[in-house]
């Protein structure tokens, strides 16, 4: 039994089909990327995991407990915890409340996120609104630390991120890791995901086209020509 | 031949403080395809926005067969030949394909389609070209489906094909394999090869294996600005592309 | 939806069924005239149908343009003497070009602020009608508004001074503009709306202005509101300033959407519903305005479609039965 | 003549509190729910009947005052709990058509309990009485009106902006979804927030009695000040809502000497205006 | 496709069509009956509740008439003065020649109009003179005494009262109506030698009154003059009462809708404001105890304007309707022109000329709560009087 598991999963978004059977799992302290062209289903598959997107068919298991069909708070406090595409920073509050009023009882305290990220601590009282990109990718992922979830799931954490940016994100995550979270990771920064990751997955037209370790996904360079957009 | 149909000179758009397309010079020649490729936020569809009328490019200036169209309005780019596909579908989702395809053909007529007074029927041309274009997309089996009930192949050829209905000079495609399997592909890649014959192709991309076969020029941007451009071979070639579409953090 | 647009031909389909009710409608009702209110009602219902049903515009002005359409044409009649026709006519006229003012200003913004400011200019035209009382009579409304024959060059035609004269002078018409507000829909004009519609960002690519459609959806409606608001002054020989009063732009949502949004035949359906709650239910119960609530709840809950979204869905489950 | 105008202006400026107070509840829910809410003037009208029935059954302004709101936000919080909920995802169209309902309801069901003539309500004896201001006179009632309503405005913006529960509320007014995915029940606070909203029309329904008196048919007004502040202010600010109903206030304290007739149709104007220059009203944001 | 739609033509005309079949041929077949006008739903509620009690009561407390007992059907004018008229026309197509109502001025105009096309007889008590004025008919009568007279009862006698009492300042809502009453104010002014020290304007839709009543505090009057009526004079009163105006000037309320309004102001508010009413329940005449008495036996509540008002105007129909002997309509009107008969006020005429009823018209004066003997006890009569527009004052052109 993983920690995730997600089995045959369809999703639609109004009249089309999105998601044509994923299935994935997520083992306790892993990080698993999945990886994919646009469109091809990524971001479905993180929000239909989240309750965002609620699968017409398949399940998704949590800790063993069915997540589908259950609301998008009850399954953030389950412990999963998503980081989406465009953040979801709140301008209209300061970087401090953006980050309170996702405080809940745990191991992450503000202390800690502001240890992990001191720029969001000399920026507490500015507005959500007044952050660089790459400090708003900070205080959504402390934001969401702050959860105290089992699960964190990033959508594009580096997106249009300068690469000095990119390193610290990478870095943090790391440490992240390190504290024995379990993460998954949608990225198009292959770099990045082959310097976090211990499996990957890559989508293809709302399937699991590919599986394997980050070693035997290093090895076979075919998969990624085939599946992600390099024919060099 | 090689007069050159799209210009545009020092193109930038800037949102807030963010650049996200950062002074590009591009020349499309007329009867080429020509794409522009790079990962992920290089700023390949910001750079869309501003040629399609989306946005208002905040430096340069866009020229178009010999007119300025910096600041013309989206709708009347239309009329002078002009037209596009979007990256996520956007279609008339519960209307009809010949529908969806019938207005569009109506649209580069601009407002004599406000002649309320006369019957769809009686805009016998536009028909025509519906019914044209269904046969070249080869969706007249399902003429009277509702397009939201197509395939999501189907639907991004059907989204491509609106595009041609307005018989552009210059048809702009944004990203139109976005998220169609690899099977499907092909398929596409061939229609967007067959417009090229009679049409000039402006072909927004992700995936450098499509672009390689149909391309007479391929223009990489990386971080708002031109990285490489050249021939698909020596793109092929270059370090640089690679690195870019690698991550530049890793490099 | 597509009912519309593939049923062919003038009077196939719904047309036949209005022709029916329009018929049908003062031989069950007590009384002609309340035939004739509920006809006239089903047209600004349908004008505002038009808007809403089709163009997804929800205008709170259509009072304004019921309004405008009552009190020019009864000021052309008394004071300049004209005759029905050009009454008529000056009513559709000054709807379309207030209608087109007013579209121009509002179209420019979109939700609840494109809805009030629709409220704003009906509620400046009220205000407007209750201070210009030496024309408007104010409150106590413009009094003897003539009902004149129907003439053609200087000719009387018909006299429509008897109730059933003038139901079916008021009938003919509602005919007429349902037919054609068929054609609009089924024109380019109206194809393009439905496109807006469904999809703005697509249609303005595919290289329609459609600004200048919105315009003309509100020009189209308030030309048909004005018309509608000119024979209600006829009929009841009087021009309240309830007219133009925001119960009236209410009324005539109200009436739309019971009825149906995106089908014409609704419209008749709903004004036919709410006129005849008002009539049954007023003199058996004057709290009856509570089982218009509820039902206003019922059918956003329910039947979103309005009452003939329901007897569509009833039909196709019949019908479908019936094949199987 | 002078000391007319400075008068109006602080008679102006009276008025605009018990305007605010009467919208900033509709901005509110406007602003986290994006709902539409018409029947605001009805549940004010309901505030003033409770006013007064409390005041008949218990003979203590001041119960009323607390307790008049509390049942007007539990009557809000049921419906919201019944209806409200389902049509949030619908347009605005829908939500203006089930407000109209429940307002019609509400009205009908007040002439049925307390009759179609209206009742007045009288002063607490606390605050019978003037405040002479040189040959001006000024009720002690109002001037405790407008204390009352800055304090509760106070009071609504430490809640809004110091509390947790308000940082939920402006953060669900940017994205209700990302507020959930951090794990809050979305619905109860879009519950709460239409209670406190409605609750709010139901104070200020109270604390108006004793100056309008209880009818069932005020709401229709009541609701049009509402939305014209709101729209100009911007619908979902808070301080917008403050300085809409100041502003009309102000317009309408002065209009009554400057051009008393133009009155009603300068807010109308106004709120044209205000919509066509500013999209947003003035403090309202995309 | 072609059966479907047919199908569903079908079944909308008959959805459509089904409901009305519950309509009940509203008009019955008695040689006698009145239709009441009566604003039981929307806005105007509160007026026809009662009015509708006192047309009920006059009807069914006559004898038999041309050799059946008279009926009554009530027709809800919804407030609203379009479906009044349209309802009104279909009645008048059934045949109805009698009615009685209306208490909004417009709609009493219009069903006017069109009574008088169908040749019936329509008694109102309704505000507008133009009823009687400008736009009077051969059909229609008016109960009401007309603003001239409204003025000419309450403020001659209070400045009679009050002889210190020189500077006058008035509230006037802007529209007809107000407008007679303010021009008749400034006549009277005029001839009294009052000083007219302002007027307020305000509009019909007004609730608040704080500003204007600041513009009356300005100009320091000695007497302020409410011309407005109904919810509106509630709240100007009410908030002029807050504003402490009682204790700097005297209020006169030149209109007001009588006992039920006085019900919901209190005698708090009511204390020392002279008002001026159509009908008062402790005017000693024969008719009006036999009414008081009658009412309260009946419904248990005091006899008020609207009840009374309607209850006589239906009365006199019927009174008229016996003595021509006949239920025509042009018959009918031509007894009641110039018909003297005992009512609530005393000895009414009917105006031929006008068709105005010729009546009392009272000034009351606001009792304090301790001089109160019953909850309705809230005002004392203190001067009473007619007073109408004669000669060439007279607007009405009957053709």
């Amino acid at each position: 039994m993983s920690l995730l598991d997600v089995e045959n999963i369809h999703s639609y978004y109004g009249k089309s089909h999105v998601l044509e059977g994923v299935s994935l799992s997520v083992d306790t302290g892993e990080l698993v990327t999945l990886l994919g062209r646009n469109g091809a289903g990524k971001t479905t598959t993180l929000r239909s995991i989240a309750g965002v997107v609620q699968p017409k068919a398949g399940s998704v298991k949590f800790n063993d407990q069915e997540m589908i069909g259950r609301e998008i708070h009850r399954i953030a406090r389950a412990g999963i915890a998503l980081v989406p595409e465009h953040r979801g920073i709140f301008a209209l509050l300061t970087v401090e409340e953006n980050l309170k009023i996702a405080v809940r009882d745990g191991w992450w305290k503000l202390t800690d996120v502001y240890d992990l990220f001191p720029r969001l601590f000399e920026r507490r009282r500015n507005g959500g609104n007044a952050l660089s990109g790459g400090e708003q990718q900070m205080l959504a992922i402390a934001r969401a630390l702050l959860n105290n979830p089992k699960l964190l799931i990033l959508d594009e954490p580096t997106e249009g991120l300068a690469p000095v940016i990119v390193d610290e994100i990478v870095r943090v995550l790391i440490d992240i890791k390190r504290t024995g979270m379990s993460v998954l990771l949608v990225e198009q920064n292959l770099a990045v995901c082959e310097k976090l990751a211990d499996r990957h997955y890559v989508l293809e037209q709302g399937r699991i086209a590919y599986s394997g370790s980050a070693a035997d996904f290093a090895a076979d360079r075919s998969v990624r020509d085939r599946y992600l957009a390099l024919s060099a | 031949m090689s007069e050159i149909l799209l210009e545009t000179k020092g193109l930038a758009l800037a949102y807030g403080g963010f650049r996200a397309v950062d002074g590009v010079d591009l020349s499309v020649k007329a009867g080429t395809i020509h794409s522009v490729i790079g990962p992920n936020g290089a700023g390949k569809t910001s750079l869309f926005h501003c040629l399609t009328g989306g946005r208002k490019p905040s430096e340069g200036s866009i020229v178009f067969a010999g007119t300025d169209i910096t600041h013309r309005p989206a709708h009347t780019r239309v009329g002078i030949g002009m037209a596009r596909s979007f990256q996520v579908t956007s279609l008339f989702q519960n209307l009809s394909v010949k529908e969806n395809l019938r207005l569009a053909a109506q649209g580069c007529d601009g407002d004599k389609a406000l002649a309320f007074w006369r019957s769809v029927a009686a805009g016998k041309a536009h028909l025509a070209t519906a019914d044209r274009v269904m046969e070249r997309l080869g969706l007249t089996a399902k003429a009277e489906t509702a397009a939201g009930d197509l395939s999501h192949g189907q639907q991004r050829v059907l989204e491509v094909g609106m595009a041609l209905c307005g018989e552009p000079k210059l048809l702009l495609l944004d990203e139109p394999t976005s998220g169609m399997g690899i099977d499907d592909i092909p398929i596409m890649t061939h229609l967007i090869a067959e417009l090229g014959k009679d049409h000039t192709v402006m072909l927004i991309e992700h995936n450098m294996s499509i672009v390689m076969t149909i391309s007479d020029t391929i223009t990489v941007m990386s971080r708002g600005r031109i990285l490489v451009e050249g021939k698909p071979d020596a793109v092929r070639a270059d370090e640089r592309v690679r690195a870019a579409y690698l991550g530049e953090a890793a490099a | 939806m597509k009912r519309l647009m593939t049923s062919k031909g003038l009077f196939g389909g719904t047309t036949l069924a209005v022709l029916a009710i329009l018929v049908l409608l003062p031989l069950v009702l007590p009384s002609a005239t309340l035939a004739t209110e509920i006809v006239i009602f089903a047209m600004a219902a349908l004008a505002c149908n038009l808007l809403l049903g089709y163009g997804g515009l929800l205008s709170f002005g259509q009072g304004l343009f019921f309004g405008a359409g009552s009190y020019l044409s009864a000021l052309a009649m008394i004071h300049g003497g004209v005759g029905l026709v050009t009454a008529l006519v000056i009513a559709i006229v000054a709807g379309a070009v207030i209608a087109t003012f007013v579209g121009m200003l509002s179209i420019r913004r979109t939700g609840i602020y494109f809805v009030m400011l629709t409220l704003a200019f009906s509620q400046t035209g009220y205000f407007l009608a209750y201070t210009l009382s030496k024309w408007t009579g104010g409150d106590n409304g413009l009094l003897d508004v003539p009902r004149p024959a129907f003439a053609l060059f200087g000719f009387d035609l018909v006299d429509l001074k008897g109730a059933h004269a003038y139901y079916v002078f008021v009938a003919l018409i509602f005919l007429g503009v349902y037919v054609g507000a068929r054609r609009v829909i089924d024109s380019p004009f109206g194809s393009t709306l439905v496109a807006i519609r469904e999809n703005e960002s697509r249609a303005s690519a595919v290289g329609f202005d459609t600004r200048h459609f919105k315009m003309l959806a509100f020009t189209l409606s308030g030309a048909v509101t004005a018309l509608a608001g000119a024979l209600y002054g006829m009929l009841i020989n009087y021009v309240p300033l309830d007219n133009i009063a925001m119960a009236m732009s209410e009324n005539i949502v109200i009436m739309t959407v019971i009825g149906g949004t995106g089908s014409l035949l609704g419209s008749l359906l709903g004004a036919g519903t709410l006129v005849l709650m008002g009539e049954i239910l007023s003199s058996i119960w004057p709290r009856w305005p509570l089982v218009l609530g509820v039902l206003l709840i019922l059918i956003v809950v329910f039947l979103r479609g309005g009452l003939w979204g329901g007897v569509e869905s009833l039909i196709g489950r019949m019908t479908r039965k019936d094949e199987a | 003549m002078l000391n007319l105008y400075l008068f109006q202006i602080l008679n102006g400026l009276g008025l605009g509190m018990i305007y605010f107070l009467i919208s900033v509840g509709l901005t509110i829910i406007f602003g986290l729910l994006n709902f539409v809410n018409f029947a605001h003037g009805a549940f004010f009208m309901i505030g003033c009947y409770l006013c007064y029935a409390l005041l008949q059954v218990t003979g203590q302004f001041w119960l009323a005052l607390v307790l008049g709101p509390l049942i007007v936000g539990a009557l809000a919080w049921g419906a919201e709990k019944v209806l409200i909920r389902r049509i949030y995802h619908l347009p605005h169209t829908f939500h203006i058509l089930v407000t109209v309902g429940v307002a019609l309801i509400l009205q009908e069901t007040a002439v049925i309990v307390w009759g179609p003539v209206g009742k007045s309500i009288p002063i607490p004896d606390a605050l019978q009485g003037v405040v002479l201001m040189g040959k001006f006179a000024y009720p002690k009632y109002r001037l405790f009106l407008i204390l009352f309503s800055a304090v509760i405005g106070f009071l609504l913006w430490l809640l809004l902006e110091r509390t947790r529960f308000g940082a939920l509320v402006r953060a669900g007014s940017e994205s209700t979804e990302m507020v959930s995915l951090l794990g809050t029940n979305i619905y109860k606070l879009f519950s709460l927030t239409f209670a406190l909203g409605v609750g709010l029309a139901g104070l200020a329904g109270v604390l108006s009695g004793p100056i309008r008196g209880a009818q069932p048919f005020m709401g229709p007004e009541v609701l049009g000040i509402a939305f014209v502040v709101v729209v100009i202010g911007g619908m979902g600010s808070f301080s917008g809502a403050l300085v809409g109903g100041l502003l009309i206030g102000l317009v309408q304290s002065l209009m009554t000497t400057i051009w008393p007739e133009g009155a009603s149709l300068m807010i109308y104007g106004a709120m044209a205006a205000v919509i066509l220059l500013r999209p947003y009203g003035l403090f309202g944001r995309a | 496709m072609k059966r479907r739609s047919f199908l569903k033509s079908g079944l909308a005309a008959t959805s459509l069509l089904a409901a009305p079949s519950m309509l009940k041929p509203a008009f019955a077949a008695a040689p006698v009956t009145i239709h009441g006008l009566k604003s039981m739903s929307g806005a105007f509620a509160s007026y026809g509740q009662f009015a509708e009690m006192g047309s009920k009561l006059a009807v069914q407390d006559f004898g038999p008439l041309l050799g059946a007992k008279p009926e009554y059907v009530t027709i809800d004018t919804e407030g609203n003065a379009g479906k009044a008229v349209r309802k009104v026309q279909e009645a008048i197509q059934g045949g109805a020649k009698f009615f009685d109502g209306c208490t909004l001025s417009s709609t009493a105009l219009a069903v006017g109009k069109e009574v008088a096309k169908g040749g019936g007889v329509f008694m109102t008590p309704a505000g507008a003179d133009e009823i009687t004025g400008s736009e009077c008919n051969a059909s229609t009568f008016r109960w009401t005494v007309p603003t001239f007279g409204a003025i000419q009862q309450t403020v001659r006698p209070l400045a009679k009262e009050l002889p210190k009492a020189k500077r006058w300042y008035t509230i006037t809502p802007q529209y007809v109506f107000g407008e007679a009453l303010l021009s008749a104010a400034k006549d009277l002014f005029k001839e009294l030698g009052i000083e007219h020290v302002g007027n307020s304007y305000h509009s019909m839709q007004e609730q608040e009154f704080s500003g204007y009543l600041t513009n009356a505090m300005a100009a320091q009057p000695d007497v302020l003059l409410i011309l407005n009526f109904g919810g509106q004079s509630s709240n100007c009163l009410r908030q002029a009462v807050n504003f402490g105006l009682k204790k700097q000037m005297t209020i006169l309320m030149a209109w007001t809708a009588g006992l039920d309004q006085f019900q919901t102001l209190g005698p708090e508010l009511l204390e020392g404001v002279y008002l001026g009413a159509q009908y008062w329940h402790q005017v000693d005449t024969p008719m009006n105890n036999a009414l008081v008495k009658r009412v309260k036996e009946v419904y248990g509540i005091t006899a008020n304007y609207p009840l009374a008002a309607d209850y006589i105007g239906t009365k006199v129909i019927l009174e008229a309707i016996k003595k021509a002997g006949s239920a025509d309509g042009k018959a009918v009107a031509k007894a009641m022109e110039g018909m003297s008969y005992d009512g609530p006020t005393g000895k009414e005429t009917i105006r031929a000329q006008d068709h105005q009823v010729l009546k009392d018209y009272y000034l009351l004066k606001g009792k304090a709560k301790k001089d109160m003997k019953d909850p309705d006890d809230l005002a004392t009569l203190v001067s009473s009087g007619q007073s109408f527009p004669t000669g060439d004052k007279i607007a009405c052109k009957m053709a």
